[in-house]
């Protein structure tokens, strides 16, 4: 591929997004007044102009491949105008104006494996990370983690049955790109990064790797003759910073790296203010190729959100309501004291009152 | 599976992926299924490769790439590379790096243009991309150094640029908005396309203390998870009264009952600025706090209002290094209808950006280098003025360097 | 006084109990049914034997005299059965069994010039410190300071209009003995401690020095050839933490030593958890012996609290309702950037979410 | 008034105070005007010199008093001495020291045993009186450092002890319970007797981080502001269900009005563990917060339940250096009803005392010294078990010591 280069970069950003638009988009372009949702997995937004115009949504595989994308072009040629778009979950949507295109729509998209869902109430696809397929420090699969719970979720994907909208998300390390969810899967490690002094001096820059630490353990030292950092135990939290920015801090080991969970994340303002997830379990095995231990766990949350929740109570919403012990009481998780924060905000999450359920 | 690499004459042949074949069933999709796929329709090797090493992880529990330099002329970002740490065992999958392009707002596309991306993938590279990155790129996995500058000379020409990476402006992320979403307040994809183009050279060159991501979300449902995953969150909202369609909620109640209006709208305002009067739904604009709630259960009956424009709220991010944070609010209201609206905001942001630029600490990010500083600091350096909506309340604690009040206390005591 | 001892100390603690309780208390011991309040300042409480106990609550200066002590002995004597007590708020508390014995009582209370009052929603007497009569610490007087509050409040401490109790602290350095309340007067240095270099050697311990300042901004020097301390003023927050250890770290000044106003703070449990007190106004000037800018202030906020809250919501829960917006407007008090935190848990304390009132 | 230290023979004549004069005026008790009576009456010409020294100090707006070492036999604490550092402007004030004595629990007094006290401080004394300290002393302001001794001897024979300053146990305090309110779930008083009297050596003899402060509070009202100013709160609470006296939520409901009972209590409990059914209150005791607001309202109606105890929220302290502190719960229940009971108690706090008298830095309240240590390392190290009352809720950062999983984990993986 060494050819001579002719083409000078044209640095536009995003692409241009005019030619991308469905029509009808185009034409209610802001004028939108209200939509429905006549099934799950189907909306239909009315303009103020009268236009209708009725949306498909359906599950991808994020990692996919040109051969899908082609097919799912193909069920835009004919079902949608051309157009598609993706959603910031992962789902695909097909837009028209046709209410005859929906059902013929649904049945191709499912016919290809594409099930039809995720809106409403529903539990929409996980947000999921890189994992083993891609990145450089994952210490669990990503996309074998998400199929693995949506599988083991899929009625809620097609059903619209929840108290609200349940967003999860999988991360496949601590720094957690996965982000807030309603349920997040994230991984924890559980020691001290080991390292590799044969390659450290070769790999890594020493002081960017000692000010990645958040609690400063990481110190210069000489090993065998040749600089070298070290990690002082006591004061490491087991995060797993250090390693992204030097490879030779070996935080990853197939069973000291778990899995925890982490509910209650919300970004949306609707109601409550938005806020960051909690842990409520921790110390799952790294178990592939189906970790059935997390799907387990995230039914049980989900089974007594699902019985006890409020209509557009979110998850966070319904424990803030119920109370964490009764949380705890409900999906039968044990609370354990790595639960309580020690880190820099600890005691604005600490009891700080007399408010006890009994 | 160390076996799996003995010499293979036929590229259309896959090697057994014990551990994987088990996520090809079930009703969800199978990214291992299409993958197969695509690697016998093109008998692709990297893509044999890659199957093959992801199989040994999940054999061995543990990840296997680490990252390099590669990149295409003029740009220091844009493609994230990785290279095998077990390429003996899997030399097909040596090298596997990604392209980072940014879609357009909205994630939207033509097929005409996707079916473009695919070709001109298909030529280039492995097949498999991924749709889409948590941040907002069209991810192109799997290509190898020496094709990367073509792929994007052919790429560029047909109208796509790369996203960021490392300490750079990131790629955008937008919500629908107003291309189909009656929640719009601003024209979440206009300015997302218009911000990020500017920020075009910041994207592409890495000149910043850390990453620095922008999300654009319509209004406060906060579709494109803004507050927790930017620096600069752009949420929509309104200033005036909430629109009401009085017949719209006479229907709304005639339908659902009285009872469900009690239990799940009026009982939910977060401010209880709605009440039942007489039977009828009153709402307090002046104790809205723009959750959403209301219009979300009545899209038919409630409305933003006109006077339209976004809040700025800054400092979202994940949790490194001083534990997960929100984005808050900087700027409460801004209009954004206009081209000068946008100018004025970049014109801000600018400002951000480059105080935090010549402040921030290696690896920090905006909101962590205001909380280092103190966002008095952050303020004035930015020219904002201090209002009572930057807090969910006042300080609590009297450490803090209060103004100097010599002057005309001097005056009186003298 | 030089004669010989011959005492043995009894290290009993706390004087024993027993003899200082009311028969009536003693008799309905842990045996009280509910109580009612007959008027502003009298509380009556039923036992289940049916004894019945009135208490009239009047106001001291606290800081008394034996002059004082005996006069409130007699009334004691005459109306109370030979008992008094005090409450945490030092107001004097009598208590008797004898509905007669309350109007005559109050009465030889008012001529005496103690008030009566404080009960139910009121504005109850001052916590507040010992400042300048005492303290050898303080930026202001403290006794003064709560007599010129009290004079100017004096109608909502004789009447119960108030939305619910209001509680009042004033502390005479920005240390805060007084503590959290509903309205606490503090004050607040502006400007870092000047250092008296002449003595410091001499009256300080300099490692504590050190060690007491919440931000080291205290470093070790020399000046004129002796050890004395510096300041790092860009470090520090002018708290007067270091005055407190080392008399020499000289924080206090007419002008620059100020006062400020908190309000929200809450310690009972009733429906909202306690809560911490947050600053509303600062930079109030020491102005005595009336320091009217602050009842002045007191007053703004007390007389909007009293028209916008709803009964038993306190002073913070009617802010939490309304928002601070809100709260600054009807009370006409500016907000300003130092008002926003940028201490240890600022970032708890911002808007973290896009719910605004506009 | 530098001159009003002129030679003054009359001991009854006191010197000009114009600023503090002002003070005598007003419908609230005047401390100016009790203390020249005071000091007219007896000629105590310290008592002049401090008045003086006060004017002074409102005229200049500068305090005038330094700390020294004055104290009695054995002890290491209890009196806070000052000596004016402008003695040589108002020699009669020269000395002030002020005497801390503990009070009886609920600042109970006879008559009797006061007159006494006034009897001992005017001979010994200014005959000042600060009525109370904020911490829950009786304090005796006002003595040369000659007297302190003589003057404690005497105290101390009628039965009275000092209390702590410094690095000591601090005097309690104690809401008046079971001796008047109907609320109180434990006996504050006397528990309050009981754990100051054993910890007498630690409140006179300074042997420890930093103070250490009880208060006793009979119920979540929290009468003695435990939470905030206090190191080891003790606040009654009971686990059954609240007592519903049926007919008295009638009376009240005919007396008040049903709206009233919605708007004032139904409304309020901040669970909503209370809901009208059928016209009826019904209280669902598993959302009960034991917040007090219901019963507070309707006092004649319900009552805490019968299985009653305490909670015990330690940390509760002033801003110093971290913010202020709330006491946060460490133990969500225990009995407080036998003598056992508070021995259980005692012991459980002298765990604490012991851990934190070990690691505590220098001027490191425990509420300090156990964030920085971690809740963890305490709450093994004076055997609690932590359980999710301790919370308002569970971590929200992944920056923790997670357990070691080896064993079961190893064993799978041979
Ligand atoms: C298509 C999409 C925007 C996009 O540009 O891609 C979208 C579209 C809509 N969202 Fe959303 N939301 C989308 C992601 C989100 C996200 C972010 C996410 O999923 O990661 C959030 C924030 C979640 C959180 O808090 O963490 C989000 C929070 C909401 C809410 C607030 C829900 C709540 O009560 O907290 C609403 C309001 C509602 O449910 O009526 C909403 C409402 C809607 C409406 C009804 C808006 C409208 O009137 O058109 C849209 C149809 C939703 C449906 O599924 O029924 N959308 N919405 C996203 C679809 C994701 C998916 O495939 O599942
Ligand atoms: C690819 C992607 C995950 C995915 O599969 O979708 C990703 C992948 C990586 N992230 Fe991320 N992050 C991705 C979205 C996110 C997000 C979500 C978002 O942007 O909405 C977050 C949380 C929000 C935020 O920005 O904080 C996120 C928070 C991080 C962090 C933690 C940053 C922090 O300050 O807390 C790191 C660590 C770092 O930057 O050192 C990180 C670092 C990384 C690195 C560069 C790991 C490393 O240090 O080598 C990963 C490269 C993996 C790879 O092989 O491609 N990534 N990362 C996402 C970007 C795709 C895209 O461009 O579209
Ligand atoms: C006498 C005293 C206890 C003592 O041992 O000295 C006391 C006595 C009572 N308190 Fe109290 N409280 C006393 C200080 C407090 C304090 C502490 C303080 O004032 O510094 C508080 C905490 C304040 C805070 O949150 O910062 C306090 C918070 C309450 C509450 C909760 C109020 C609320 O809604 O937040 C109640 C419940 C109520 O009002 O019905 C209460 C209720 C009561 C009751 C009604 C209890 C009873 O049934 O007997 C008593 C009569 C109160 C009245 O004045 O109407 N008491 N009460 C204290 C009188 C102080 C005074 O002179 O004004
Ligand atoms: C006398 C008293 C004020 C009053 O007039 O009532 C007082 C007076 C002093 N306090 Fe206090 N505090 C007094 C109750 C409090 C309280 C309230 C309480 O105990 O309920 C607090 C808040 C709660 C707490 O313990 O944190 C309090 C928090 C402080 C602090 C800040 C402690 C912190 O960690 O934040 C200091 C500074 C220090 O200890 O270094 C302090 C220090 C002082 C010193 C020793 C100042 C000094 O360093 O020289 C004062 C001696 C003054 C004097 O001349 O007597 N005082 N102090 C109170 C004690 C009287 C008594 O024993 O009954
Ligand atoms: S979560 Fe960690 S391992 Fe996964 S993509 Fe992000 S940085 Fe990589
Ligand atoms: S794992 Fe985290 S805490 Fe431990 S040394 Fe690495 S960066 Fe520091
Ligand atoms: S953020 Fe608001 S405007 Fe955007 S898609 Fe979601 S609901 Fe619509
Ligand atoms: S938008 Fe939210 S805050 Fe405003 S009235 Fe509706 S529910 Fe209430
Ligand atoms: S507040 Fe300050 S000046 Fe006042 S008594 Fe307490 S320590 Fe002394
Ligand atoms: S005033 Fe406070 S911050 Fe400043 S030097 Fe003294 S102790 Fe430190
Ligand atoms: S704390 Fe409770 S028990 Fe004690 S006096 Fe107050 S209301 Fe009564
Ligand atoms: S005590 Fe408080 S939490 Fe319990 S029922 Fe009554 S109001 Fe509700």
């Amino acid at each position: 591929m060494a050819t001579e280069r002719i083409w000078k970069t044209i640095e536009n950003g995003p692409h241009a997004l005019d030619p991308f638009l469905h029509p009808v988009s185009i034409k209610n372009y802001g004028q939108w007044q209200y939509h429905e949702r006549p099934r799950p997995g189907v909306l239909k937004h009315v303009a103020k102009s009268g236009d209708v115009l009725y949306t498909v949504r359906a599950a991808t595989h994020r990692q996919v491949t040109v051969d899908i994308i082609r097919r799912l072009c193909d069920l835009a040629d004919r079902y949608a105008e051309g157009h598609l778009r993706w959603t910031v979950r992962n789902n695909v949507e097909f837009m028209t104006s046709e209410a005859a295109n929906v059902d013929p729509l649904i049945a191709a998209l499912e016919a290809a494996g594409h099930p039809v869902g995720g809106t409403g109430p529903s539990v929409s696809a996980i947000a999921h990370t890189q994992g083993w397929l891609h990145c450089d420090i994952p210490a669990v699969d990503a996309s074998g983690v998400a199929k693995s719970i949506m599988d083991a979720l899929f009625h809620d994907f097609a059903h619209e049955e929840m108290p609200n909208r349940v967003r999860l998300t999988t991360s496949c390390c601590e720094i957690n790109c996965g982000g807030q969810a309603d349920i997040a899967v994230v991984v924890q490690h559980t020691r001290p990064p080991r390292i590799n002094h044969e390659i450290l001096a070769n790999v890594c820059e020493m002081p960017s790797t000692v000010s990645r630490c958040p609690v400063a353990a990481i110190r210069p030292t000489t090993v065998n003759g040749k600089p070298s950092l070290m990690v002082v135990e006591e004061k490491c939290i087991y995060c797993g910073a250090c390693f992204g920015a030097c490879p030779a801090m070996e935080i990853n080991h197939p069973d000291h790296s778990r899995l925890a969970i982490w509910v209650g994340g919300k970004n949306s303002n609707a109601r409550s203010k938005p806020a960051n997830m909690k842990l409520v379990a921790h110390g799952l095995p790294n178990n592939p190729p189906r970790w059935p231990e997390v799907s387990e766990l995230l039914k049980r949350i989900l089974a007594a959100y699902k019985a006890g929740g409020r209509d557009w109570e979110r998850l966070g919403e319904w424990i803030d309501r119920i109370g964490w012990k009764r949380f705890f009481q409900e999906t039968g998780l044990p609370f354990d004291k790595f639960m309580i924060d020690n880190y820099r905000h600890a005691r604005v999450s600490f009891n700080q009152s007399a408010h006890i359920r009994f | 599976m160390s076996d799996s690499q003995q010499s293979k004459p036929d590229p259309l042949q896959l090697n057994p992926t014990p551990m994987l074949d088990d996520l090809e069933n079930g009703p969800w999709p199978s990214f291992i299924k299409g993958f197969k796929e695509t690697a016998q329709r093109t008998g692709k090797t990297m893509v044999r490769g890659v199957l093959d090493q992801l199989n040994y992880s999940y054999e061995t529990r543990m990840g296997y790439w680490k990252g390099g330099v590669v990149g295409v002329h003029g740009y220091g970002a844009g493609i994230i590379s990785r290279y095998s740490m077990i390429s003996d065992k899997f030399p097909e999958a040596t090298e596997f790096h990604t392209m980072r392009v940014q879609p357009a707002p909205g994630l939207h596309y033509s097929t005409k243009a996707l079916r473009e991306v695919c070709d001109i993938w298909e030529k280039y590279g492995s097949g498999l991309l991924s749709m889409h990155g948590q941040t907002g790129n069209l991810q192109l996995q799997g290509i190898k150094a020496e094709s990367v500058q073509a792929c994007f000379d052919e790429l560029n020409q047909a109208g796509w640029d790369l996203g960021g990476a490392g300490a750079t402006v990131r790629t955008g992320l937008s919500c629908i908005g107003p291309a189909r979403c009656e929640q719009a307040c601003y024209d979440t994809l206009h300015v997302h396309g218009k911000v990020l183009s500017y920020y075009s050279d910041l994207t592409h060159r890495p000149q910043l203390p850390y990453k620095a991501k922008f999300k654009f979300s319509g209004c406060p449902n906060d579709c494109t998870n803004s507050i927790q995953r930017s620096d600069y969150a752009v949420i929509g909202t309104w200033r005036d009264e909430i629109k009401i369609n009085a017949e719209e909620v006479e229907n709304f109640i005639a339908a659902k009952g009285l009872e469900y209006l009690v239990n799940n709208v009026v009982s939910r305002c977060p401010t209880k600025a709605i009440t039942l009067q007489g039977g009828k739904m009153v709402i307090d604009n002046r104790d809205c706090v723009r959750c959403m709630h209301c219009l979300n259960v009545m899209p038919k009956a409630l409305s933003p209002g006109d006077d339209r424009g976004i809040t700025l709220l800054v400092g979202g991010k994940g949790h490194l290094k001083v534990g997960n944070m929100l984005g808050s609010v900087m700027v409460p209201f801004m209009k954004m209808t206009t081209d000068e609206d946008v100018d004025a905001f970049i014109d801000l942001v600018d400002r951000m950006i480059d105080y935090w630029s010549e402040n921030g600490l290696d690896h920090e990010r905006v909101g962590e280098c205001i909380e280092r500083v103190g966002i008095q600091q952050f303020l004035d350096a930015v020219g904002l003025e201090a209002t009572v909506e930057m807090v969910a309340h006042p300080r609590d604690n009297p450490y803090f360097k209060a103004g100097d009040y010599t002057v005309e206390s001097e005056k009186d005591a003298a």
